[in-house]
């Protein structure tokens, strides 16, 4: 199966590259067309890998260089499970996300196909990469289709302005990477992630390999919109077409999480296995902290899209908590969080394309009760909105369950029950906004709500059934995310294979494979007590956030200053945003040189 | 291939290369600032020869005689027109 | 003499990041992160040094002479055209922001935007 | 506004101070300059020669050993200028005021300005040739080509220019040199090798024809780079001598 590996990268590359060609000659349609056979072949050879990543690593080493007694001498693609189901889940977005715009972007279709195409190849490549150097090439190729993307509509200030300070911000993570990288290459003379694991192991952690710990996981959490560092995201969200920002919140923003976890357990787990507890601490807190300031500043939005950016922020801390648990069965959990939320997340974006198409608006308190005569979007918005709340069975009900329990066992009990409120609030904001946009209800100003500039339509006479489909096949799937038979105990040994460096070393460098172990049932996934509860809670939390968005409208006063001091941070200034950035490099880099050994 | 160095005319290099990103990042007028930029672009040239880098040296050449200057020349214009 | 390339490197980094972050002007803001990226061409190279080598060019010269590391100048290669397609992409992004505003300034066009 | 400013030009000492100590402290980490012995780097020197007969190492790690690199900042460049083009596409109108001002009446600069794109051509396409060989390569070679034509700009004007660069006419070029280097990444593939593998054997050392389909590679780079260069050159300088008001 080694052969199918180039193929999500290099097909959508050659298309775009071949669109490019023929610009000028060829009509539109041909153009949609290959773009779209292009990324469903690309998805369509990403689920073969998944499937064959299933008994051990799938792996393709560039130009047949094969490694020289275990010392790697090509790039390679080592697919484990969860690196090939990102990459399935990052060219079904793709996918999906072309077939919506093929009405909805008229304008200038072709350059916004080429872009999409080198998106999806790029993050299909950072998925499947197993060189570190290799990771910063698709790093930046993500990076430069997404802020040629964010910044498409140029007829408004606001696209130009979010994509500038998203290009910034992200280019200035990419050099810290770099950076990070160089590091590891003068303590190691080594590219490949098994191989640097590998010469790492035994030796005590020194201050270049701190320091490019560092340097590497701050970048990464740029681009993971992880607070301090989220700033640019609402900002490139607000402004970017719909179906653009269906791959940043729910492909691109995952991938810095997952890349986290990929370096952590191939590379720095060696170095640091004996005591990582400073790094634990840390990411849990720091992901802790995200989750609450997204799921406030979500509450405080009216701009819808603007909403589900923080909500996206809130997630984002989540997973990078459950990431920082160090644990098997957290990762599983966030694995599954990823993938319910994807879709979901998606899907609501999508329906805000519908509703900025149909309505001219995207403005909460603008559009009360517009949407009265909408009844299919507005049924699709209140469904994806059920979805993240993680009620019992659906949605991100399994990820969360299993990310909580994770967090039991290991003696942070609090987590989940942040967890509930934060993915609770969120959720309920999304209520509030669909009960006063669909249904009329709640007052018709509310000044707690930050007031943001009008956006201008993509397309009037885009074909509204088309874009319903896809919407609701994304929403749907988000829904079902919880009950497919066979997911849970997949994912758990996924993640307990993902977790295990000297397998994924062996595998690598020696082309050793072990086998996956005793078959698994295809059973429906099984619930814990307390995961249960915890559910439902947010449910509740979620209706009364919703009620008191809709009918209060007020925050008690003692709140209302740190309110605004955490509003006034999102400044919009892209001198503000790299000086949170530099400040909390220094300050975790200064955590980490003083307690990590 | 030895491209012949040594070890003061590196240090000069390097510290040349300091000097000159520093005034490139704090100079303020933007068509001091390219002047600049092209003149560390250089010292980074001949730096990266000493280093026994001479693809690089080249690559650096081409772009910073050529790339940078075009296209930040062409920004900096139509970016004052409307200001005055 | 140990340490100056591996300086030199670090002070780039901070000069341009500190150039950017205090910018009132989002063309030198652009110009300011090529010089952060610089750092990471000079620190890639100083890693790859090796005293008393050559470059890792074979021509004309026996196989086996010693030579400085060929991976990091491969390295910076790709990096310097990261660097060039990054900042005109940027500076895209800049004047288009003028075009709109009529500044280019990161202050006065955040205010613009409210 | 104001103040904004300058609490963040103070607040931004502290913490560049800050960033600059956690990296002086990891870089007195580093083995001491001069002394690095990374055996990736020391194994690919003993290598390349003997198996991919080019005598530039780094070349050979560029298009080959980790030609999959490159393959991902071809696109790099290759998105970055789609980007740019979208991203300026707001005035494409011709400039009209600058045309009777902008013509170029001196014979001299005109016969400098075609000495100079041969000059600039030769060069590049020399750069480009003996990458494989001597430094240079298709990325070189490929920028050097491009500032050679876009002297043609300063020797002809702008009128004549924008007919010439324009972006139906590059496009082609820099659609196909990107898309070379991936059809040849999977014409390997077809054939049963791996993605990239060398298909057409190493070559004679020493020579132009040196690394089999490296050179393929090469001329396809120095031909995405050429294009892409120029299509931005031009979009800028349309937006530098474009009416503006």
């Amino acid at each position: 199966m080694s052969w199918a590996l180039p193929l999500p990268v290099a097909i959508p590359l050659l298309a775009a590259a071949l669109m490019v060609s023929t610009d000028h000659l060829t009509p539109r349609l041909v153009h949609d067309a290959v773009a779209i056979l292009a990324s469903g072949a690309a998805l369509a050879f990403s689920l073969v890998i998944l499937l064959a990543s299933q008994s051990h690593d799938v792996l393709h080493w560039f130009g047949g260089w094969h490694p020289d007694g275990g010392v790697a001498i090509g790039i390679v693609f080592a697919a484990d499970p969860f690196g090939a189901a990102m990459a399935s889940l990052a060219t079904a977005l793709v996918f999906l996300a072309l077939i919506y715009s093929l009405t909805y972007m008229r304008e200038e279709s072709r350059s916004f196909d080429v872009l999409m195409l080198g998106f999806g190849g790029a993050m299909a490549g950072f998925s499947l990469t197993g060189d570190i150097f290799n990771m910063f090439v698709w790093f930046e190729l993500m990076g430069v289709c997404a802020y040629a993307l964010a910044g498409f509509k140029i007829e408004e200030l606001g696209p130009v302005q979010g994509a500038f300070n998203f290009a910034v911000t992200n280019t200035l993570a990419a050099y810290m990477i770099l950076t990070g990288i160089a590091l590891l290459y003068a303590r190691t003379g080594i590219l490949n992630l098994a191989q640097i694991g590998h010469e790492l192991a035994g030796d005590k952690a020194d201050r270049l390999v701190v320091v490019s710990l560092t340097l590497i996981f701050i970048g990464l959490m740029v681009k993971a919109a992880i607070v301090p560092f989220h700033f640019w995201l609402a900002d490139a969200h607000a402004a970017a077409p719909a179906p653009v920002c269906v791959l940043f919140s729910g492909a691109m923003v995952e991938l810095g999480i997952f890349f986290i976890a990929r370096v952590y357990w191939t590379v720095f787990d060696a170095p640091f296995h004996a005591h990582p507890g400073p790094i634990k601490v840390l990411l849990v807190v720091i992901g802790m902290l995200t989750m609450l300031v997204g799921a406030l500043m979500c509450f405080l939005q009216r701009h819808l899209k603007r909403l589900l950016a923080y909500s996206t922020i809130s997630h984002a801390g989540a997973m990078l908590a459950g990431i920082g648990l160090l644990d098997s069965k957290s990762l599983a959990g966030v694995a599954n969080l990823i993938l319910a939320h994807a879709f979901l997340k998606g899907g609501l974006f999508l329906v805000c394309g519908l509703v900025l198409m149909q309505l001219k608006n995207i403005d909460e308190i603008r559009l009360r009760g517009a949407g009265r005569d909408m009844p299919i979007t507005g049924v699709l918005w209140f469904l994806g909105s059920l979805g993240l709340v993680g009620i019992p069975y659906v949605g991100i009900f399994l990820g969360h369950g299993l990310l909580d329990d994770g967090a039991i066992e290991h003696g942070y009990g609090w987590i989940p029950a942040l967890t509930m409120v934060a993915a609770g609030t969120c959720a309920g904001a999304m209520f509030r906004a669909g009960a006063r946009v669909f249904l009329g209800w709640g007052a018709d100003e509310d000044e707690l709500l930050s007031p943001e500039p009008d956006e201008n339509p993509q397309e009037r006479d885009a074909k509204v059934p088309l874009m319903w489909a896809v919407t609701a096949v994304m929403i749907g799937l988000g829904l079902v995310a919880s009950i497919v038979p066979g997911l849970e105990p997949r994912s758990e040994r996924a993640s307990e294979r993902f977790v295990d460096r000297t397998a994924y070393a062996s595998r690598v460098l020696h082309g050793i494979a072990v086998h996956g172990g005793p078959h698994l049932p295809f059973d429906l996934p099984s619930a814990t007590g307390s995961s249960l509860a915890y559910g439902s809670g947010a449910l509740l939390v979620a209706l009364a956030v919703a009620a008191i968005g809709l009918w209060h409208g007020r925050v008690p006063r003692l709140v209302q200053a740190p309110l605004d001091a955490i509003r006034d941070a999102h400044s919009g200034i892209v001198g503000d945003y790299l000086l949170w950035i530099v400040g909390g490099t220094a300050v975790i880099g200064a955590v980490w040189a003083f307690t990590l050994p | 291939m030895i491209i012949a160095t040594i070890a003061p005319l590196q240090a000069v290099a390097l510290i040349l290369c300091a000097l000159a990103a520093t005034a490139v990042a704090l100079c303020l007028n933007p068509l001091r600032q390219i002047v600049l930029s092209g003149i560390y672009g250089l010292i980074l040239t001949i730096t990266f020869v000493t280093l026994q880098a001479p693809d690089v040296a080249l690559s650096m050449l081409v772009v910073t005689t050529v790339a940078y200057p075009l296209v930040v020349l062409a920004a900096i214009g139509r970016t004052r027109r409307k200001q005055k | 003499m140990n340490y100056l390339a591996f300086g030199v490197a670090a002070w780039i980094f901070c000069v341009g990041v500190y150039g950017a972050i205090v910018s009132r002007n989002l063309i030198h803001l652009a110009l300011c992160l090529t010089v952060t990226q610089s750092s990471t061409y000079v620190l890639l190279l100083a890693i790859g040094y090796k005293h008393h080598a050559g470059a890792p060019i074979f021509k004309g010269v026996k196989l086996g002479t010693p030579a400085v590391d060929p991976v990091v100048q491969s390295l910076t290669l790709t990096d310097i055209v990261v660097s060039v397609t990054v900042v005109a992409l940027v500076l895209a992004l800049a004047v288009v922001a003028h075009e709109h505003s009529g500044t280019v300034d990161p202050d006065e066009l955040a205010s613009m935007e409210g | 506004m104001r103040d904004r400013h300058n609490v963040r030009g103070l607040l931004a000492l502290p913490a560049v101070g800050g960033l600059g100590a956690l990296l002086a402290w990891g870089f007195s980490g580093m083995p001491p300059f001069g002394s690095f012995h990374g055996f990736y780097g020391q194994l690919l020197n003993a290598i390349a020669l003997p198996q991919r007969h080019t005598t530039n190492v780094v070349t050979a790690i560029v298009f080959d050993y980790r030609g999959f690199d490159t393959m991902g900042e071809e696109f790099i460049l290759f998105a970055a200028v789609v980007g740019v083009v979208i991203l300026m596409r707001g005035d494409n109108e011709q400039p009209t005021m600058l045309q009777r001002t902008d013509r170029v009446h001196s014979d001299a600069i005109r016969f400098f300005g075609v000495t100079m794109i041969g000059v600039g051509v030769l060069v590049g396409l020399w750069l480009a040739a003996f990458g494989l060989v001597t430094p240079g390569g298709g990325f070189q070679g490929g920028v050097a080509i491009a500032s050679g034509i876009v002297v043609l700009f300063l020797s002809i004007g702008y009128p004549a220019w924008s007919k010439l660069a324009r972006e139906e006419a590059l496009d082609p070029f820099e659609g196909i040199g990107a898309g070379t280097y991936v059809a040849v990444g999977l014409a390997a593939l077809i054939s049963g090798a791996p993605f990239l593998h060398n298909l057409l054997g190493p070559g004679t050392p020493g020579t132009l024809w040196s690394g089999g389909s490296m050179a393929i590679i090469n001329w396809g780079v120095a031909m995405e780079v050429a294009a892409a260069n120029l299509l931005l050159y031009s979009e800028f300088l349309q937006r530098y001598l474009g009416p503006k008001e």
